[in-house]
């Protein structure tokens, strides 16, 4: 077995490769990416997320030790008319220095943020970003602003307030008015699933 | 020289473990946060119902709309021309080809903003470009474009020519009162992913 | 960042140059291991030289833990490798075929080439049959074009055929790696050495 | 023959310390060019080039030269004939180091250098075949397709390995 000669040929070179597989790993800077959840995470706990309904929202703003409103409009808005105990951090700013400090100071102390902006609308955005960078007690306010000051057309924003398909069928019935013609159809479309290519295949040798 | 054989064989195998035991530090997809920051706070991802209505009717082959709704609503009622994605969905592969591109317009809608404009933000985020939002979504739709208010006598001329505006094209997405029948005309849609860079173009080596 | 050519940070008329280069690698490590020797080869067949496993194993075992490792450090891209399109049932025939060719040649296609450079003149006689195979085989390519490409998997890997994971997959096949070197080791001792 | 056999025995490298080279070979090969070694690829370049020559209607006719073959395409120009052209430099520069090199003809001495030319012959024929069907021999699908875990890579390592072991019986003869 003489080949079992020059072993040490062989240690040095493994030692060397482990080296710099070390090295390789303390130089390896941890990801600047400050997401602490993929977009496919957030979606799928999307469901989870319970908003605050002003209701909810009545009792929380006294409780100051356990909610704090998070007011994300212009500090012109914020100061004519916000809610009770609420702090003015516009969308442009919450990820600044200070702010990601007292956000940071939330979440130790569990105290639930809820976000509103003068819709509803302004403050999902914040809300997707904030929860993916790791601010899980960060909620919203449903119906934004608008509702919490009385606008109750606001409250349940994503609820169809006509109704779709009868307005555009009568419409179309009448301007038909020979009635020639069933109700314009509107032409659906098949959608082949298409699976984005990963590879390019070409012949091997 | 068998205890250097077992030496190295310890030490391959503790290599090779290695893999087993490094803590996830996957790269995120997410674009710079700061960047996805900016692109929350400008606000020109909003599209009002008259500007789309108007692209649509001028046939503009860059609008792609997308609903986000269910599949039923969807059935019940959908915009012309446009292809539903429910939001749970959204994030699939097999829709990356129609939404991660840079060829035409996404724009995002359902019954109010609220559904799209979580749409927009989760695809936002992946750097997924031209995106966009129906402002109001489909309730302003109606209350604009399907079912327009007649503005008040002393009401300025724009606000008369955008009455008259949003008449045609209450006719022309299928409401309206005057007696002219106008097809709704699903806007040709045109998807080419965008080109990843160059994958594997080599031919294989052997 | 790599694959290094692949993302323009070296320029596409270096290619030959390095194509060169790792070939020149390539051959050296071949002829220096012992592969230009057919019957050295072989032997890993009959037991008594396991210098192709040995070699082999190590091979890939290294290199996919090296590439998994690099690919973690953020210096590769893993999924931008080359990923040989599975073609399942004309490579299972082409490979039984190989594995044929393995025994009566006693080279493979690589092996041969050292062997030629060293003057052997079986490994010459056995790189013009490599030569006139790949000739009758693109002569006779029309009637077996569509076997060529039956069983058409697509540039699959075991992560995606089997779901199992890159990093538990590596570690399973280095202690595979270590299991057959110590068998081979058993065996070797057993059978009667050859002189070659 | 017995002497210089000695000689030259032992000289070659320890096959694990030439297996960890190999593998690092091979990865920088990937980080590097994206994909792995190969061999009968270059070999594949100098048939369709040579029956370019020959024949080029031929090659423009049959489908499968014409894959390799352009108005601007030169077979020749690829990447792998300059790696094989490198890898028999390569092999030559260790072999003569080793003083390896010289024209002769290894079999085993129960058979004729004859028996083995024929036998080397046609296994050069079934490998060039199967290597066209498998998409790549040895080096090029089962050692670098394995290391990028590709499941052809492997469908090819167990296929030859496998194979070979079945039918080892059988060519016995021709090795002990």
């Amino acid at each position: 077995m003489q080949e079992l000669l020059k072993t040490q040929r062989i240690s040095i070179a493994v030692l060397i490769v482990g080296l710099l597989l070390l090295v390789g790993l303390m130089v390896r800077q941890a990801p600047k990416s400050p997401f602490t959840m993929e977009a496919t995470e957030m979606l799928a706990h999307m469901p989870d997320f319970e908003h605050v309904t002003v209701a909810m929202a009545d009792k929380m703003k006294t409780d100051t030790n356990n909610y704090i409103f998070v007011d994300l409009r212009s500090p012109y808005d914020f100061e004519v008319k916000h809610i009770d105990n609420a702090i003015n951090i516009p969308t442009a700013f919450i990820l600044d220095d200070e702010h990601i400090s007292t956000f940071n100071r939330y979440l130790e102390n569990n105290i639930i943020v809820v976000l509103y902006g003068q819709s509803e609308r302004e403050s999902i955005s914040p809300w997707i970003l904030l929860t993916e960078v790791g601010y899980s007690n960060v909620k919203v306010l449903l119906g934004g602003f608008d509702c919490y000051d009385g606008d109750i057309t606001k409250c349940n924003p994503e609820s169809a307030q006509y109704d779709y398909a009868k307005i555009s069928i009568s419409g179309a019935l009448k301007s038909d008015s020979n009635a020639v013609t069933a109700p314009v159809k509107k032409k659906k479309k098949a959608i082949p699933v298409k699976k984005k290519k990963k590879r390019e295949a070409e012949g091997g040798c | 020289m068998q205890k250097r054989y077992i030496f190295l064989a310890i030490l391959f195998i503790a290599m090779a473990s290695g893999l087993l035991f490094l803590p996830d530090m996957k790269e995120k997809s997410q674009i710079p946060v700061d960047v996805f920051l900016n692109d929350i706070h400008s606000n020109n991802r909003h599209l009002t119902s008259d500007e789309i209505a108007k692209r649509i009717i001028n046939g503009d082959p860059m609008v792609f709309l997308v609903d986000v709704r269910t599949v039923e609503e969807y059935d019940n009622y959908s915009l012309p021309g446009s292809i539903n994605i429910p939001l749970k969905d959204i994030l699939l592969d097999d829709w990356a080809g129609y939404l991660d591109q840079d060829i035409v317009d996404v724009i995002f809608y359902s019954n109010d903003d609220i559904l799209s404009e979580q749409a927009w933000a989760l695809c936002k985020q992946l750097g997924f470009k031209n995106l966009y939002v129906l402002d109001g979504g489909l309730n302003t739709w109606f209350e604009t474009i399907m079912l327009p208010k007649e503005p008040g006598e002393l009401a300025s001329t724009a606000a008369f020519d955008l009455f008259s505006f949003r008449t045609g094209a209450s006719i022309y997405f299928g409401s309206g009162s005057t007696a002219v029948a106008v097809e709704a005309k699903p806007v040709k849609k045109k998807t080419i992913p965008v080109k990843k860079k160059a994958k594997r173009e080599a031919e294989g080596g052997c | 960042m790599g694959p290094l050519t692949f993302n323009d940070i070296i320029s596409t008329e270096w290619n030959y140059v390095i194509a060169l280069l790792i070939g020149l690698a390539f051959g050296y490590i071949l002829e220096a291991s012992g592969f230009s020797s057919s019957r050295k080869l072989v032997g890993v067949f009959y037991g008594y030289d396991f210098v192709v496993i040995r070699v082999f194993i190590t091979a890939v075992s290294v290199a996919m833990i090296t590439l998994l490792y690099l690919d973690y450090l953020g210096f590769l891209d893993f999924s931008m490798l080359y990923v040989v399109p599975t073609y399942i049932n004309a490579q299972v025939v082409g490979s039984i075929i190989m594995g044929i060719g393995f025994l009566m040649g006693g080279f493979c296609p690589g092996t041969s080439l050292t062997a030629v450079a060293i003057g052997k003149i079986d490994g010459m006689v056995f790189t013009g049959g490599i030569w006139l195979g790949i000739f009758g085989f693109s002569e006779a390519y029309p009637y077996i074009e569509d076997f060529n490409n039956s069983g058409y998997l697509g540039n699959v890997t075991i992560m995606d055929y089997f779901g199992i994971n890159a990093y538990t997959f590596a570690f399973g096949f280095a202690v595979f790696a270590i299991i057959a070197f110590t068998v081979a080791s058993k065996i070797r001792k057993n059978i009667k050495e050859i002189q070659y | 023959m017995e002497a210089k056999n000695i000689k030259f025995r032992h000289v070659y490298w320890n096959p694990y310390f030439g297996g960890l080279m190999l593998g690092l070979l091979i990865a920088a090969t990937f980080y590097v060019t994206g994909r792995g070694v190969g061999a009968t690829g270059g070999t594949k370049a100098t048939v369709v080039k040579i029956v370019d020559v020959v024949a080029p209607e031929h090659t423009e006719n049959q489908e499968f030269y014409s894959k390799y073959v352009d108005e601007d395409k030169n077979p020749m120009k690829n990447w792998l004939v300059f790696e094989t052209l490198g890898i028999l430099i390569g092999a030559f520069l260790s072999g003569s180091i080793k003083g390896r090199v010289n024209f002769r003809i290894q079999h085993s001495p129960k058979i004729t250098s004859k028996t083995r030319l024929i036998f080397a012959l046609a296994g050069g024929l079934f490998f060039g075949v199967g290597s066209q069907l498998a998409r790549g021999c040895t080096s090029g699908a089962a050692l670098s397709g394995s290391t990028v875990l590709s499941l052809a890579g492997f469908i090819t390592m167990i296929g030859i390995f496998g194979t070979a072991y079945l039918f080892a019986y059988f060519f016995r003869k021709l090795w002990i």
